[in-house]
């Protein structure tokens, strides 16, 4: 399980963990994406990174499913808190409570995190 | 009269908390990077921003802010910059304090 | 006016050093002065030449160099901040015994005494960092 | 003016804000620093390095007055939080509130943070 | 069980916070480098690890305790280890996760 | 037991690579396998040569490097996070036309597989990190 609690943009973490979720699922890991507290943003639509000059990763996020991580956790509460909606993100995703995803977590072999 | 760059999430650290306890009245305060957040309506966050417009001026990137797909969530008040609008904020206050 | 301007962290993986970069272009393209930028602490980091990023991403340490080139920038390292990371010239690699060197052009390597001696220059100090 | 606002030994930036403060003294510039947030950590007494192989730093604290460095603001609201008093301290300091910290940084020609 | 691991300030970032919202009943929570500071008694955060240690057992790492210079404020209750003891907790425990 | 470590930050600016190192040490003095230390984003910093760091601090680098000569450890640097920061080995810096190399003894550069891989055959994977 990769779990994503930064910001994208400001640092680099969301960028490097994103190639590593993809780098999982290219070795046939039963891979899951976890995105809570401020790794809610790097899941939000229109991003345009143009004026600041890096790359626009936040499209590599819809070839997810490309590569059959179908496992997308996204926190409920994470979400509310920052004024966005399930409307505003770029792909489905199960969204769950802070218990059940903390149940998740319990469950895993690996938990990675940047 | 003092600018204040912030650069980092209000959820993620104190930096914009404790930089509006020690702001002075018509200072400005610029967010920047993954501060732009805190330039946002709707959230958790946002009233403490609202509040503290009544006493100082609040900008943001506007690159920044596109980067991160927040352009039509800013909150009304906040002006927005380029980054020639944050040199001439620069230039037009004394002195500049980044909270790191 | 005079803006000197402090690097703290290093390319890519804080944005501190591209908006440094935007801001420090954006201010020489308004016709202001620069002072120096100093790079501190990680900031050193973005003095290396041996740096080769992805074709499609920006190059941040050429950036740094060509600017200083176009507009005789004045990019200072801190000495102390680069013995410990690595970043050395050729005067630093001789002093060490090191085999190499790794300053990119357009970079010098100084003391901290740098920093203090831009910031009474300049009218305005500008920071950069995590 | 120098301000502190991050803990000690976890990141580098107290050790060189302070090579800083000293370097600046010695350019006979009029120095204050500030201690807030979590800068106020690097003040406590009985620090004691050994057992994470780190240079104690600490103790240079005490070496200011010697550079003739006298102004050093600490704020009284982060040091409650954190539950400290005065008597935790290496170094005599000047306990300001948040908006009389906020009246000698207006006062400044140039802040540095690190 | 699970071992979780907070290297950051409960005061600077949400680590800590975060953290102590997605434990299971019996896990392991250890405090290293700036994390300590989690571990003190009398401050604004101590009592939500209070509450935190009727569900979970809260350790921190003794060497990083002693380089702060907080080992007389440290709250009744919290294990001490050094890093053997880390490297048993890390045995015992599965999986681990670092609250970065 | 088998241990999997992985570093996300450079050599002094964090706390991180000095407990990944204390770690490291005292799993291996337990008599614990350790797998594969992996080196990515700022990590790979810990593994320049060129790094000559004050006589009164510790050597982050030549740290790991005597540690992975006792032990035999592996001590992998990601390549792209690599390339990006200026760390290289004689091969990359042939393969990019780049006058220098700077990795340090003991510490080789591959790709993110090896994290991947390092994963699956150990039973605990332990994150040092900002």
């Amino acid at each position: 399980m990769y779990v994503n609690r930064k910001a994208p943009h400001g640092t680099i973490y969301a960028f490097e963990s994103l190639e590593v979720v993809l780098i999982g699922a290219a070795f046939n890991q039963d891979v899951s994406a976890v995105f809570l507290d401020d790794g809610v943003y790097q899941l939000v639509k229109n991003q345009d990174t143009r004026g600041i000059e890096t790359k626009n990763f936040s499209r590599t996020y819809r070839a997810l499913a490309d590569y059959d991580v179908d496992k997308i956790y996204l926190e409920r509460g994470s979400l509310e808190a920052r004024g966005l909606t399930e409307a505003d993100l770029l792909v489905p995703v199960q969204i769950l409570s802070a218990q059940e995803l903390a149940q998740r977590m319990a469950e895993q072999d690996v938990i990675l995190s940047f | 009269m003092m600018l204040h760059t912030i650069n980092k999430s209000p959820f993620e650290r104190n930096a914009l908390k404790s930089c509006l306890e020690h702001v002075t009245e018509g200072a400005a305060v610029l967010l920047i990077e993954d501060g732009v957040y805190g330039a946002m309506k709707g959230t958790h966050f946002t009233s403490q921003v609202e509040k503290a417009m009544a006493k100082v001026h609040v900008y943001a990137l506007r690159q920044d802010i596109e980067a991160r797909g927040i352009q039509d969530k800013i909150l009304d008040g906040v002006g927005l910059v380029d980054y020639g609008g944050f040199v001439d904020l620069v230039a037009e206050h004394s002195p500049v304090i980044a909270w790191l | 006016m005079k803006f000197a301007v402090l690097v703290n962290e290093g390319p890519y993986t804080h944005q501190a050093s591209d908006t440094a970069y935007h801001f420090t272009k954006a201010a020489l393209g308004k016709g202001h002065d620069i002072v120096r930028v100093f790079f501190y602490h990680d900031g050193v980091y973005n003095a290396t030449r041996l740096a080769t990023p992805p074709r499609d991403d920006r190059d941040v340490v050429k950036r740094w160099s060509t600017l200083a080139q176009q507009y005789r920038l004045d990019l200072v390292v801190c000495v102390a901040a680069a013995e410990r990371r690595g970043i050395v010239d050729l005067d630093e690699a001789k002093r060490h015994g090191l085999d190499d060197d790794n300053v990119a052009p357009g970079f010098r390597i100084s003391g901290l005494g740098q920093l203090i001696e831009a910031s009474i220059k300049a009218d305005r100090v500008v920071v950069f960092g995590d």
